[in-house]
């Protein structure tokens, strides 16, 4: 008994570590990736600066965006260079060193925008650093409770029935954080809060039907009855395992997928440390449980004894 | 301020809350958890403690 | 299975232990009946007697330990054992939306039973129901279902009869008709009852069982108890009961 | 052996049918069910206005009250083996535990495939008059009707074979079929929508639900079969 409860406090503290770790090189050391550009007239800070662009413009009230930004207007076989006041479909003005010129859209041929160009830091990258690592556990302790289930139907012993619910606790305390975690990030993200997104709806179901299994699992009164029933529910209800991992390289889906090779260095370390530290803490929690489970059971038998 | 560095900012300002907030309320439903487990885990400790007195005890009455 | 076995013994079992996790249903039963025999089974509740049954009636598998039924284990042969063994629980295990007729011809269906109607009639003759074959049982008194219900049991001609408490909410006038029944039955079969009544079970029995928390107390056959003594041990277990 | 099993699901088919043609229980109560969602769903939808096509939604609301109307009777048809022990006797008859489960999967399946022969009409009549139809691709709704109902019977029978035994036996049935039922309802409600829409691109539509729901039936089905014989043996 204390073997498992040192053995969980030590991938506890691991876990611990590791995730922290993770979060500080997440954020404090691994860069911030782009999520597209911005564009801007002028260059007003370099810290995100990317560099000059020019870009090509074949028709005058596609200048109107441009405003405030350098333009290079050939019109009539000739060319206006200076600052944009204004455009539509009608006429182009600019304001150039010796005042204001005005050149009709019908005479208009080619332009070309001057401007500089902004990385947009994309912060909400960060979650990925521990929102990946705690699904993907999810996924991976639901796959042994239902291994455990399979274990149990065909030994009807107990003990395997203990660690598929054991299992299945911890699988409703990592679905629960990804969550949890996956619903700020959208908001984040997508400026919402919920999207019925083909990945969100799957996990939403893989959700209830966790839930649905300690529903059942409360409602049966025979312990043996509720074992089986526990199990074969646990293997029914895992089949959505795999449409969740796959259905957003299935269905096209809002929601980021992992292509291989896209992390270096700082960023796959993190990555890396994070999914480690999450391992850790899962095995933890699940012996922690399992520690107390069978703390319980002592106690039951020695009341049985007593009772005698 | 400069529009570009307003919507730069304004990106940073609210994503970067709510990613550290997700991060915080992992670690805070991780420890709550496992302080849970902990505490539970403690009290079933000490009532096994008495069962097993008791237990000694009957055997050495007998 | 042995031809020998199965001319002499109907109940062979071995260490039968039916466990889950510490709590023990069964632990470690083992006893012999001869074939003709009639097993009264006594005990408190929970003492594990439904599960025997169970277990002996292939309804539940033995954790460990083996048990064999007229010569054939029950888990290994347990399809070809459901042919020679009957039911006849507290519970009339009929369908009340069909009628009497009906209800038997399904069961005789699902045994394979041949020339199903003649069987059926006759067996509705046996237990004086025959007038009312085109009611539905839903409007059966409790003492026509359980007569129905013993015409159920013998439909396949079963070998060895289990009563799991048959005369539990019985009136004393259906009670009477039912210990026609066993009577009119009693010399071409073997019998395994459980029972509360520990007159009525020690009236029919040619051996009697306790069972208190899951372990065999007394096993002895009928001659060998002495009545004023086996009431003691009885009431000495009822203390024992988990309710 | 096979055709003892043969005569053994014939025999509890005909027994579940002569039950309801004399109780009626389950098609009744199925029935009204389905006409009172109608009822709901002309409330639901008073407010939508005049320019919204009914065709639309039309699959969703037809799955939904199919799914809702199928627990119903998946409950019933349990419960009536529970009720004085009937299982029990089946259990102790020398039948192969999967051909309870075909024949009670196949009895529910019957009756849900009435009650949805009684509901479709009446929704076409009450939501779809005035809109266009192309009669040519909703001629392939019984095609969608029966692969879906054949998944929702499989699976439902497993499931409702536990919740009888359950406490609050109705809420635990929906705890569990309603997720686990989610990949098929999408591909029929898919297929639904792409047969009442019509044309081309319909059919095509129609055809890849069709796959989503076939691929779910096979492997739920599977599952079920399976698995059947610890449930009922429990």
């Amino acid at each position: 008994m204390r073997s498992i409860t040192t053995r969980a406090m030590i991938a506890l503290v691991l876990g611990g570590v590791l995730t922290l770790g993770a979060f500080i090189g997440a954020f404090f050391w691994a860069g911030v990736p782009d999520f597209g550009f911005v564009r801007t007239a002028g260059q007003v800070d370099s810290v995100r600066y990317k560099g000059p662009f020019e870009q090509a413009i074949d028709e005058a009230r596609y200048l109107a965006n441009y405003a405030g930004y350098t333009v290079e207007v050939e019109a009539d076989g000739e060319s206006v260079r200076g600052e944009l006041v204004s455009a539509d479909a009608e006429s182009v003005e600019i304001a150039t060193g010796s005042g204001n010129v005005t050149i009709d859209a019908a005479d208009f041929e080619a332009a070309t925008v001057f401007g500089s160009e902004y990385g947009r830091p994309d912060w909400g990258q960060k979650i990925f650093y521990f929102h990946v690592p705690v699904a993907e556990i999810s996924f991976v302790v639901f796959a042994f409770a239902a291994f455990y289930a399979i274990r149990f139907l065909m030994t009807r012993n107990r003990d395997y029935d203990t660690k598929n619910r054991v299992s299945m606790e911890v699988t409703l305390v990592f679905v629960g954080l990804t969550m949890a975690t996956g619903i700020l990030w959208t908001k984040a993200a997508w400026g919402v809060w919920w999207d019925w997104e083909p990945r969100l709806t799957t996990y939403f179901i893989l959700t209830l039907l966790v839930i649905a299994y300690f529903v059942l699992r409360n409602s049966v009164e025979d312990e043996e009855r509720r074992a089986v029933y526990g199990a074969v529910f646990s293997i029914l209800a895992f089949i959505d395992v795999p449409i969740s991992f796959f259905i957003t390289r299935l269905i096209p889906s809002n929601h980021p997928v992992i292509e291989g090779g896209g992390l270096e260095g700082p960023m796959l370390i993190s990555f890396i440390l994070g999914q480690i530290g999450m391992i850790a803490l899962g095995y933890a929690i699940y012996q922690l449980r399992m520690g107390e489970v069978q703390l319980q059971e002592r106690i039951e038998q020695a009341k049985t004894l007593l009772e005698r | 301020m400069n529009p570009t560095l307003k919507e730069v900012y304004s990106l940073v300002l609210t994503q970067w809350p709510l990613v550290a907030g997700a991060y915080a309320l992992l670690w805070a439903g991780m420890v709550l958890y496992v302080g849970m487990a902990l505490k539970r885990l403690n009290g079933l400790g000490k009532q096994l403690e008495v069962l097993e007195a008791a237990v000694a005890r009957r055997q050495a009455a007998e | 299975m042995t031809e020998e076995h199965q001319h002499t013994l109907a109940l062979e079992v071995r260490d039968l232990t039916r466990a889950f996790g510490v709590r023990k249903a069964l632990d470690g039963v083992s006893l012999e009946l001869p074939v003709g025999a009639f097993l009264s089974i006594f005990g408190p509740n929970g003492a594990g007697k439904t599960t025997l049954v169970k277990v002996l009636t292939t309804l539940l598998n033995p954790s460990s330990g083996s048990a064999r039924v007229l010569g054939r284990d029950v888990v290994s042969d347990a399809v070809d054992l459901r042919t020679h063994i009957g039911l006849i629980s507290h519970n009339p295990l009929l369908y009340p939306d069909l009628t009497a007729e009906e209800n038997l011809l399904f069961f005789a269906d699902m045994y394979g039973v041949e020339q199903p109607h003649v069987r059926v009639s006759e067996l509705l003759e046996a237990v004086e129901l025959d007038h009312r074959k085109l009611d539905l049982t839903r409007t059966f008194s409790r003492g026509m279902l359980q007569r129905l219900s013993i015409a159920r049991a013998l439909l396949h001609r079963p070998e060895v009869i289990f009563l799991d408490e048959p005369y539990s909410g019985l009136d004393p006038h259906a009670m009477d008709i039912l210990d026609g029944l066993i009577a009119q039955i009693r010399d071409s079969h073997t019998f395994v009852m459980i029972s509360h009544d520990l007159d009525k079970g020690l009236e029919l029995c040619s051996h009697a069982l306790i069972l208190a928390k899951g372990r065999v107390v007394l096993y002895e056959p009928r001659e060998a108890i002495d009545d004023a003594a086996f009431r003691q041990t009885y009431r000495s277990t009822v203390g024992m009961g988990v309710s | 052996m096979a055709s003892a099993s043969g005569r053994q699901l014939r025999a509890m088919l005909r027994k579940d049918i002569v039950m309801e043609l004399r109780t009626k229980e389950m098609i009744m109560s199925m029935g009204l069910y389905s006409l009172l969602t109608m009822v709901v769903y002309f409330v639901a939808l008073s407010q939508a206005g005049s320019n919204f096509d009914p065709r639309d939604i039309a699959a969703g609301l037809l799955w939904l009250a199919f799914i809702f109307t199928s627990m119903l009777g998946l409950n019933r048809s349990l419960v009536h083996e529970k009720d004085q022990g009937c299982l029990e006797a089946l259990l102790l008859s020398p039948v192969d535990r999967p051909v309870i489960f075909f024949a009670k999967a196949g009895g529910n399946l019957i009756f849900l495939l009435a009650v949805e022969a009684l509901t479709l009409p009446v929704f076409g009549f009450l939501f779809l008059q005035g809109t266009h139809l192309d009669w040519g691709s909703i001629a392939l709704l019984p095609l969608i009707l029966i692969v879906g109902s054949i998944g929702m019977a499989g699976v439902g029978t497993l499931l409702a074979t536990m919740s009888v035994n359950t406490s609050g036996k109705d809420f635990v049935l929906a705890m569990l079929f309603i997720p686990l039922m989610y990949p098929l309802l999408l591909g029929a409600v898919t297929a639904t929508g792409g047969a009442i829409v019509g044309g081309a691109q319909g059919v095509s539509v129609f055809w890849t639900g069709m796959g989503w729901v076939v691929g779910y039936d096979v492997i739920m089905l599977l599952a079920s079969y399976g698995l059947y014989e610890f449930i009922v043996g429990a």
